[in-house]
């Protein structure tokens, strides 16, 4: 039996944590047959931490995040949130999905300005604020231009830009800097830690790149491939606040990576090589 | 605290298992719903059909709208002389033979007007003249031209049909996405591979809304022509009762149109079902 | 008990909604002198016309209570009385068939054949009727019956729809015969290289003679609540069908120009003459007439008695004899 | 070897004048493309009209074709004396309220349907039933119903639009990508916010060819019960001058429906194109 | 003036590199304004070159990649390739786009034979030619699944398998790897290249990961923001065969990277951070 303790500080409510997997499984009813991308996997998330997620390309990661926003119903066992079971979208959460889920017929602007507007923001502020948010990711000068219009970093960017500008309590990310060059990735990276230590939302970050997790996170879960458990879950325990530009220079940086890495390995070992 | 656990071992075994479980439980409930549904549909006509028979006759008079009873003997009588075999037989022969052609001629025009634009822009204009033409009115021109037997029905059930396949072939030909045209196109597809391997398939609900809407217009179509000139058919049928104040016939005639449309509409969405598996 | 009250009573310039068929027809001929000789103003009556598809639509309009009164066929009114529908018949406009039958010219019977011998020329042919169950339709296959043939079987009889239809057919060669009213036989025989081979208004059909074809019907509804302007119409009626019947040539000058420009002076002259010989001296509805309508309906549909006295209310036209 | 070079600097400026350059080229080639566009489909229109005037009287029999000069002479006629602008007003009435009833029920029924998968299951095959009802003979019932005068030929015009912007409406609100409704439901959006904000912006295309293909119907619509029960409007024309054997007459308006149809269906593309702008 | 030299060995003809942009400009019909994405870009690519291009996000790399596929006109200037300019699709490149663009209602498999199948290549060689492919991209078993069950890394190893199965003469990749693991994408690196050994295509390839860019290319073109110039084009001696497992801790591996890492900053310095 592998449980496992995380110290994380739930800071206002420690009864229970804000988002918890209850030996969850997920079965896909495909074509011909079906599989099982998920099987009984069991984390919680206290309210507050900021969660990276890795492990290798298919093995569920967006599932586990669809999930929790309530788009999609595990097979088994139970999603919980706030201690109540998760039924039916989820507005408690906001969700940078892997793909740019843009309304093609919104400009820019009126894309990031939407979740204001279903909340009844005033046109001012809204206007205020996606400007704000605009500006920090890079693409002032693109509100009246179309999703059509924009390249795919910049599609993203928007796509996260339209989560962060409304402060959801939840923010689950899907390799939101995935398309981006390296330097803007940093700079982002650094935008997104500063948000996060200013409204401390709780954060579950999926990630390709393992020094992106440790840079970020407070503790790191790597996952196995399908069906999918979890192979090591490691708090990082690098101070705060981090600076994202010097972090990889921290000692315990590169051991960490390297931890992860080691986990991970054996996930992929092999494949494709033969 | 948070408490974190991984698979228990003592449950390897369950994907089988619950895969299985699954399946049974999914299909359980796929069954249980569709009971709900025909159960609901059934209720729906009990309803109307009850509230019609106590109606005839009490609060309307049977004259204008019959009664169910009397339409069923109607069409046990018709059943039983071979007028309904008849009949119906000759009207679905011009209905299949329009549909099928005004249908394929929508589809072929549609696509060709959807990615050729120069055609499209000429030609719009005359498409939308040439059905905005009242049939009816043009009926004495149609018998001169296409006379009166099958083939006059065939041209007019065709005519309708084309336009209602074509509009949204042309739509759906338009929406294609030009990306994954161009991806294609570098793969070394010509006009004919992007035409059958991109447009048409990306274009299959277009085309099936299209095909589904022309069902029942072509059916109307097919009768409409039998009910200005014929000598047979349905429509021939529904004609003849109406104007001999046959009421009963002529609901009698209506159910078996009604009944052929919902047949043929099942066929389509089962087409539709198949070649849209993918979604 | 008041038709002292009725025979007096005037109308005070109530409207009448009128159904009429849009065809190119003198069939309401009447109507039109009605109007035009100002028997409509005498009477105070306004009639309005509204132009309608075809029989079973004209019952329905006025069992909806969209048009008050319409002019046609006593055999329609009927045959739907006997189906319940709460028609009345409440004049008589004419009491001859007016059909002609048209024949192309290498089928065609020698010129002054007889009636067996003109429906005997039929026998295998492809004969044009208007609608199934129409006037026309009634007809050929009551003349066919009584000539021994089998209207199913002898022949084929094919609806097209309507007049301009039934021209269209005939010219396309669709058809070889035609039954069809004037002015649409002869020009039907003239676009089809035909020939009209028998006009049952000139009474080739004593079957078909003395026998109530074409009527003013009213609902039972109108009946109840317009009596008294729907009195003021008949007697305008009942003047134009005077007025045709004493002066035929002079009616029929009053009604050329409505037709102008829509059949030839040859055309029209013979159209004229058909509706001349099947106008009756008055319009009063005599009831042996009916009858013999209800018994040519038993034998065209062979669907068992016709009842004639539910369909016509002499009420209207008895004092005007 | 390859060379590569940076900008040059002495270009600096480029841009400005690039774009001024770009634009203006752009506009010249589209206006000569509308140019040619037009011409070919006046060539056309002459073309056809020339071998019609021709061909009257000598190889076609004038009675059923007329001409196009007793056409226009027709046309001239009635619009001197009024029945032109009378009957076209009439038959638009009729058609304008029949085609916004029609399409504003299509397309509350279509999202409706197309988001309620039970109520889709439950009423599809009875949509269809009441749609492949052939209108024309019903038309006897409809005037028992409806009446002759305007609110018969509107019931008949706004079900004939109805089933045409329903089954496009529907397909479109089904073709709605769940991930992006799921996203912004996410966000906070309600119901009505999705149908708002995602459902019916993304159905755009589809009701827009629903609507567009509504537009001839719509006439025809009015046009057909018209021609079976009125006393005005271009059908009652149309049906006067069939019946009357008048060809010039009947083509006079037909001429008119057409143009009337025409003129309809610019007004619903730039509609389109205003509303389609980010495409 | 900027021209450099690039010693390329193109090994077939010298007479004329393969690809070359001759003062290309791509400028953008916005909504309501129009811009220039690309402005006066020279640069030529020698036959048989593995050419990695970096740049900042919406800088205009894939607006370059599609000049080169055809798919796009530049609005001055030439795209030529080999010698004549490009109209109308490119059939002798294969091109791994940004996004994935499979073909919705094929599975797995038909969207990965269709090259095969587009080329006439008979169907019993289809299918052992497709199953390799997917096997070496770690899909075996995926074969009948529609793209709609795949997970977003999956669906771009699949539009990677559609264009390396037919082996065409140049190989436009636009950030093939960025949406994968670094395991797999290392893993599949190496295959790339040794593919590419192996049929010599020549390779554009967009990247966001600098390691990448210098494990991989002959040469590395940096972009800079828009519009769009080459700010350094740099060519990569490090000697082949190369083992990308390993390249890593090349001594000159660093300095390369620390190079484009100097060249890219400038680019993308303060946006952001304001
Ligand atoms: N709708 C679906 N139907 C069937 N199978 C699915 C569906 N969606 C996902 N899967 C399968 O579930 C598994 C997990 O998918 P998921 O998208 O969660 O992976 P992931 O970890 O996000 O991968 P990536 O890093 O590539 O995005 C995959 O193997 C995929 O094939
Ligand atoms: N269709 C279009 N209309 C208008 N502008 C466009 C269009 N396509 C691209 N652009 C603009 O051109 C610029 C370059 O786009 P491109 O997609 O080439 O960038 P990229 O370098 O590939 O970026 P990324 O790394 O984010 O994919 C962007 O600023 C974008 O806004
Ligand atoms: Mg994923
Ligand atoms: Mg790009």
């Amino acid at each position: 039996m592998n449980v496992m303790a995380v110290g994380a500080d739930s800071e206002r409510r420690t009864d229970h944590p804000l988002i918890e997997f209850d030996h969850v499984g997920m079965i896909y009813q495909g074509a011909r047959q079906s599989f099982v991308a998920v099987d009984d996997l069991a984390v919680a998330v206290p309210r507050g931490q900021f969660c990276c997620v890795v492990g290798p390309s298919g093995c569920g990661k967006s599932t586990l995040l669809n999930m929790v926003a309530g788009l999609l119903e595990p097979s088994r066992g139970t999603v919980r949130y706030d201690g109540a079971p998760v039924q039916g979208p989820n507005t408690r959460v906001g969700y940078v999905t892997q793909k740019d889920n843009l309304l093609p017929w919104r400009s820019v602007r009126r894309n990031v300005g939407l979740p204001l507007e279903l909340r009844g923001v005033g046109k001012r502020e809204r206007a205020e604020r996606v400007d704000q948010m605009l500006d920090l990711v890079g693409l002032a000068g693109f509100g009246d231009a179309y999703p059509r219009e924009l390249s795919g970093g910049m599609r993203k960017r928007v796509t996260l830009a339209r989560t962060l500008v409304y402060e959801p309590e939840v923010i689950l990310a899907d390799e939101p800097f995935g398309a981006l060059d390296s330097q803007l990735r940093t700079v982002l990276q650094d935008q997104l830690v500063r948000i996060w230590e200013r409204t401390r939302a709780t954060v579950v970050f999926i990630t390709h790149d393992l020094g992106e997790a440790v840079a970020l996170g407070d503790r790191v879960v790597v996952m196995s491939s399908r069906p999918s458990r979890v192979v090591l879950d490691r708090t990082i325990d690098i101070p705060r606040p981090r600076d994202v530009f010097s972090v990889r220079f921290d000692p315990r940086f590169a051991a960490l990576h390297e931890e992860l890495w080691a986990a991970l390995s054996p996930e992929i070992e092999g494949r494709g090589r033969a | 605290m948070s408490v974190i656990a991984g698979p228990m071992e003592a449950e390897a075994a369950m994907p089988a298992e619950a895969l299985e479980a699954d399946g049974r439980e999914r299909r359980l409930r796929s069954r249980r719903y569709r009971i709900v549904v025909i159960t609901t549909r059934v209720l729906l006509v009990a309803a109307v059909l009850g509230f019609w028979q106590a109606g005839s006759g009490t609060i309307i008079n049977p004259f204008w709208v019959s009664s169910p009873s009397r339409i069923v003997a109607r069409l046990a009588t018709w059943l039983g002389d071979g007028t309904l075999w008849a009949n119906t037989v000759a009207t679905l022969t011009a209905m299949a033979l329009g549909f099928t052609l005004g249908s394929l001629a929508g589809v072929v025009v549609g696509f060709t007007l959807g990615r050729v634009r120069f055609l499209a822009d000429v030609l719009t204009p005359f498409v939308i003249a040439v059905n905005s033409l009242p049939k009816l009115a043009l009926a004495p021109l149609f018998i001169l031209w296409f006379g009166i037997g099958l083939q006059g029905k065939v041209v007019m059930t065709s005519l309708v049909c084309f336009f209602l396949v074509f509009y949204n072939t042309f739509a759906g030909a338009r929406d294609t996405d030009d990306e994954l045209l161009g991806v294609v196109s570098l793969m070394g597809a010509g006009r004919r591979d992007r035409l059958i391997k991109v447009i048409i398939p990306s274009s299959a609900t277009w085309i099936f809304t299209g095909l589904r809407l022309a069902v029942p217009y072509s059916l109307v179509g097919a009768v409409v022509s039998e009910i200005t000139a014929s000598s047979e058919g349905l429509g021939h049928l529904l004609k003849t009762s109406a104007n001999t104040f046959d009421t009963a016939g002529s609901f009698a005639a209506i159910v078996v149109l009604v009944v052929v449309a919902l047949v043929i509409n099942i066929a389509v969405s089962k087409a539709e079902g198949l070649i849209s598996r993918w979604k | 008990g008041d038709t002292a009250a009725d025979a007096v009573s005037t109308c005070h310039g109530q409207t009448l909604n009128i159904g009429a068929s849009t065809a190119a027809n003198l069939q309401y001929s009447a109507a039109y002198v009605a109007d035009k000789k100002g028997y409509l103003k005498e009477e105070k009556i306004n009639a309005k016309t509204v132009e309608l598809g075809g029989g079973s639509e004209t019952l329905q309009a006025l069992a909806g209570g969209s048009i008050d009164a319409a002019a046609t066929t006593f055999a329609a009114v009927v045959t739907a009385v006997n189906k319940g529908a709460p028609l009345v018949a409440i004049a008589s406009t004419a009491n001859r068939n007016t059909a002609d039958i048209g024949i192309r010219s290498d089928k065609a019977p020698a010129a002054g054949a007889d009636l067996e011998t003109a429906i005997r020329a039929l026998k295998g042919l492809r004969v044009a009727v208007t609608s199934p169950g129409s006037g026309s339709d009634q007809t050929l296959r009551y003349l066919v019956k009584s000539s021994g043939l089998d209207p199913d079987k002898d022949l084929s009889i094919v609806a097209t729809g309507g007049a301009s239809e039934t021209v269209a057919a005939f010219a396309r060669g669709s058809v070889d015969a035609f039954v069809i009213g004037p002015p649409a036989s002869y020009i039907a025989a003239e676009q089809g290289d035909g020939e009209v081979a028998l006009k049952l208004a000139s009474g080739v059909a004593p079957s078909l003679d003395n026998l109530l074809y074409g009527t003013i019907v009213t609902s039972e509804r109108t009946l109840a609540e317009k009596r008294n302007p729907l009195r003021c119409y008949v007697r305008a009626i009942d003047k134009a069908v005077r007025y045709i019947h004493d002066h035929p040539a002079e009616a029929g000058d009053l009604l050329r120009p409505q037709f102008e420009g829509q059949m030839s002076d040859r055309q029209f002259a013979l159209s004229w003459t058909s509706i001349v010989q099947s106008t009756p001296a008055s319009a009063a509805i005599v009831p042996a007439e009916a009858l013999k309508a209800a018994k040519f309906v038993e034998v065209v549909t062979g669907a068992g008695r016709i009842d004639a006295e539910k369909a016509y209310d002499t009420t209207f036209t008895k004092d005007l004899t």
